[in-house]
């Protein structure tokens, strides 16, 4: 098994290589052996050539992004299998420059407590768009930059899921 | 004896602990979200009071007398939150033939209402903010208030709340235009040009003050706790002592909290809220009549049951031994964790909780409400539960937590733990040096979510996801609530509610 | 910094804990059956030793001190058990260059030697259990000693041990017929007729003395344990302090448990243990020079940490001020937890924890050395972790164990648990009435067995086995090492070991 | 869905019909209605009308036989179904006499230290069998009763599984 992994967009690059226990670790041409054992919790346990030991846990976020927790904090990085490909592709949509369309979606499941904005309505950047209420807060939604409401997917009152698509912006 | 606990969550959870320790039976009560709550599952009775939102469930005193009278309860214990501070539902438990755990209705309604505690308080001789008890007629009056006071003042609307139409002046130079624009804005917002003055304490910090009264006249104080750790006025983490509070302040924070207690005729568990100046005066702030969150942190440092003490009390128990002559020991922080994200503005995060790792070892305590495989619900206040560690000086305390957060670990929703871990590196968290509005200003520049992650070694990293994916371990359905949560931070960023 | 703990299982997590506390880097050593262990997993740096067996593994000096120098090593712990008390692995530690937290091999070797040990503190005028110093000759010289010292005296065999050829005698008249059966008795056993007498001490508590001394001189006793509740000489359950034990009786302890530190310049955490009689008076019995396992009831009552108050004196630090000027508070009180069965005559049951739920709340700490998913190994002593509750007095720890024993739940492998849960109910054990044979008499009738589960209501029994059943809870593959346990019950009583 | 349960062989009888979360518990005649919930570790929530809660777990220990775990304490019962014919079974088999073939098995896994018979020996009641070490034990395993040993599965130095057949012993 071989894998390499993005460090962020423009971020350092690291590959590993090997099977359960032992991997090789690449990074700037310098190359680490590591032991890896599965803990019964879920983690993985860590044992480097020098003794040096880490446990961590891996948690896939979406198609290629993963974030690792350790004790040193949480991380989130990107699978890039074969790397060149991903690599350029991922640089090229980074520069495509600002967003045409914008899709607001929730952040996260409440109930939609009032809507601002409809389709056809001009938005500023700023402008409130719609408020939605989760674990007793209410979270106002604004716009991030002015435009127009293309589509208004949802109505006051409603329950939404994390992800749902609120509201396109153009 | 049999006890029900009209809440939910951590606090249900502690006072049922408190309940086995008396050998109280215990009565739980669950909204439809809450059936598998760690509360109901600990109870030795549970009644559905109804669905999920909190009118129609933990708010229902309708509902929650019934559900009392079937079980056959003598005691109600309100915790802290929904009807904690009720005196309707005070006086309805009275009413009903039920013992309250807690205050009178009396008291609850003399302290619940700012204006007349303010009155009563001073009349005790407990020291309040000084302001004046009427608006000013004119720039002129509030310059007389203002000499007796000394300056920075702040303007406020008769009529107003929330922050607006408040003006801070800081010399009778500024005083006559910011009258004008007080009013004016007093008179726009709330159509009440009316403004009043009252003296600003700058860069205070809140100090609360623990008493314990019983039904006999007996009142003690148990030493003060530091709550000036506030994000958007909500307390994040509590110690126990303050960490600037000399035994002289002490000693008349305690004295000025048994004045306000004994004004009252309090009998209960109950906190005395102070501002503390940097130039040690302080001023009564409000009295919270019931058992407070942050309340372990006291127990840890005074050696005290304060949720069993305060089912004693209100048995008519006098005041035990070891409360009246309780010590303190060493320094205890609590850290109350919440289903929010700080790497997102704090956005509530429910869901369910995959995995619950808590810590253990010496000094260590953990008070949680749920656990692996609970439902966190949309519908109440998103606190998990709390980390309190306990060590002899605040440094020990400091390391312990350090520590307990190692040791940590919550999977499913998102938590307030790497806020706590973020805090420990900070210096003015080390070295105590804080206001109540600290924290708020160091979050506004996103620094937790800076320090995240950047001292893991990238070798590490990489390993743990090649190594977690060989063994399965990484999970094939990635968790809805951070789809591409990475890509999209800025986007998050510009959404995120004011 | 960094420490290297030679050790295992709950002592590895204890002692790393408090190098997190201090800000010390930790060294895991690992035999084949460890490798996914929790001291493992929390360390800074780990190390295997070699295949499970102990004395290829955690009883190897030889790959110890490779570990530690691969690791660059600073100090390095015993914990308690494996080469706790080997003077030749202190030796090897500080012939390595290593710090060894503990004393050092020449006080481990005075103490290690009964006989040497017993010459000291009678020197050092600790009182040891009355004795002849030689065999005697004739009746005749036991009867002088007995004299001197009153009977009931016990015959012992001078080349015995293990109980053989000891006897009891009550008075003169039975002595001549006595000491001519065990000298017989001794021949017939060991080779050699030689008998001598020595004082019984009957119905004795097993009372011990927390001591801790720096390398400066300094020395302290924090109060003493009670640890009569044993099983066939295995202490089960600890506490402190000792509800028998008067001020003046704890005054007179910590005087003889200071004179024998003194006597040996101790310089670490010890404990001196004392045979106490029904008429208060008391004798050495032996030194411990380690940290006990037991070690957490004396913190919980005197608010320091012992652990690190080790490591302190080890890195050649005075007594910290906190252990100089500790006072007791409250009661405290711990369980060890091991993988046997109570109800099989406490059998092993090694295997895999397949669910953990550890208690929490105020005044309960529990220390394990295993998570859900652990795999217990047959390699090592059984015991999984402690469970230490502490309360305000005897009364309110033992209601918070009893609380503490409701939440605690291991699944997947036979724990003692049920053996505390019944010693709740027992009212010797409430009423602090017991010696060190107390346990063993109650378990001879297979007191444990039958109480467990009598007063379940079987309504409720057979509604779980049902809904468990219609939810698929109750698990399609039964577990293997219980496989019919029910039926066998009759043949596994005349199967268990002696 | 319907069971009887057995509590200890000649024990009393209890019935539990329903489905989830509803059912019925009959004992003597009378009847008692209680809904169960499942929670997040495994165990079963009852709540019976009089809103008395326990929660409790059930785990299979072989073919007809549940251990129970409540606060109150553990039990075993056996599963019955249909009622009648496993009931009357068990009492025959409990009826049918003393042993006439003893099987000894392991009841930990461990490792044989030393085996004192052999096949065809004669043992004593309270003879020594085998000695079998587990966990840092010996465990001297000795004979319940007078008879012939027939069969002798292991040797010392080998390590066995709990359940593991040792001997035979008629």
């Amino acid at each position: 098994m071989s894998k390499s992994f993005l460090f962020g967009p423009g971020g350092s690059e690291i590959t590993v290589r090997g099977t359960a226990p032992r991997y090789e670790v690449a990074r700037d041409g310098r190359c680490e052996s590591v032991e890896a054992r599965s803990l019964p919790d879920g983690r993985i346990s860590l044992l480097f050539a020098d003794g040096r030991q880490v446990s961590g846990r891996a948690r896939r976020r979406g198609g290629e992004e993963v974030e690792i927790s350790t004790p040193s904090g949480r991380r989130r990085l990107v699978v890039t299998d074969p790397l060149r490909a991903r690599l350029s592709s991922i640089r090229e949509h980074a520069a495509a420059g600002g967003p045409e369309m914008e899709e607001v979606r929730a952040l996260m499941p409440g109930r939609v407590v009032d809507v601002s904005v409809a389709a056809g309505d001009s938005v500023e950047a700023g402008g409130l768009l719609l408020v939605l209420e989760a674990m007793k807060m209410q979270n106002e939604l604004r716009a991030t930059h002015g435009g127009v409401v293309l589509q208004c997917a949802i109505a006051a009152g409603q329950t939404v899921d994390a992800g749902a698509l609120l509201l396109t912006i153009q | 004896m049999r006890l029900l606990v009209a809440n939910r969550g951590e606090i249900a959870v502690r006072i049922f602990r408190a309940c086995r320790d008396l050998g109280i039976e215990t009565v739980a009560v669950f909204s439809d979200a809450d059936r598998a709550a760690p509360h109901v599952a600990m109870a030795d009775y549970a009644v559905r009071l109804g669905p999920a939102p909190a009118r129609e469930s933990y708010l229902s005193i309708d509902r929650l007398l019934e559900a009392a009278r079937t079980t056959s309860a003598n005691l109600i214990h309100p915790g802290y939150g929904f009807l904690a501070e009720s005196a309707p539902f005070a006086r309805a438990c009275r009413e009903g033939g039920f013992l309250f755990v807690g205050p009178s209705p009396e008291v609850i309604e003399s302290m619940g209402a700012k204006t007349v505690s303010r009155q009563r308080m001073t009349e005790a001789g407990v020291p309040v903010v000084p302001g004046m008890l009427s608006p000013a007629a004119s720039a002129a009056e509030i310059g007389e208030f203002a000499r007796r006071a000394g300056y920075p003042i702040l303007l406020k609307a008769s009529a107003g709340g929330g922050g607006k139409g408040m003006r801070r002046v800081d010399g009778e130079a500024e005083l006559a235009a910011a009258f004008e624009r007080a009013s004016a804005e007093a008179q726009m917002y709330f159509g009440d040009g009316a403004v009043y003055a009252e003296k600003l304490v700058e860069n205070p910090r809140h100090i609360e003050v623990q008493i314990v009264g019983d039904r006999r006249g007996g009142a003690v104080a148990l030493g003060e706790r530091e709550c000036s750790l506030q994000r958007r006025h909500q307390k994040v983490v509590e110690e126990c002592p303050s960490p600037v509070v000399t035994p002289e302040i002490r000693s008349r924070l305690s004295d000025a909290a048994l004045a306000a207690a004994r004004a009252v005729g309090y009998d209960s568990c109950g906190t005395v809220e102070f501002l503390l100046a940097p130039d040690s005066t302080f001023y009564f702030l409000e009295m919270n009549t019931r058992l407070q969150v942050e309340h372990p942190v006291t127990e840890a440092v005074w050696g005290v049951d304060l949720a069993a003490e305060m089912i004693r009390v209100a048995l008519g128990d006098s005041l035990s031994e070891e409360v009246r002559r309780a010590e303190a020991r060493g320094h205890a922080i609590e850290c109350r964790i919440y289903a929010e994200d700080p790497a997102r503005g704090f956005a509530p995060s429910p869901g369910t909780i995959t995995a619950l790792r808590q810590p253990s070892g010496p000094g260590v305590r953990a008070d949680m409400g749920v656990e692996a495989g609970s439902v966190v619900p949309l519908d109440y206040d998103p606190m998990l539960g709390k980390l309190i560690v306990h060590g002899k000086d605040r440094a020990q305390a400091i390391a312990r937590l350090g520590r307990a957060l190692l040791e940590f670990e919550i999977l499913g929703v998102d938590t307030t733990l790497p806020l706590f871990r973020w805090l420990l590196g900070e210096s003015d968290f080390v070295s105590a040096r804080f206001d109540v509005q600290w924290l708020d200003r160091r979050l506004e520049g996103g620094a937790v979510l800076e320090r995240s992650g950047s001292s893991a070694d990238e070798v590490v990293l990489a390993a743990v996801a090649l190594a977690s994916e060989a063994a399965g371990e990484s999970g094939s359905r990635p968790d809805a609530s951070h789809r591409s949560a990475w890509r999209q931070a800025g986007k998050i960023e510009g959404l995120r509610g004011s």
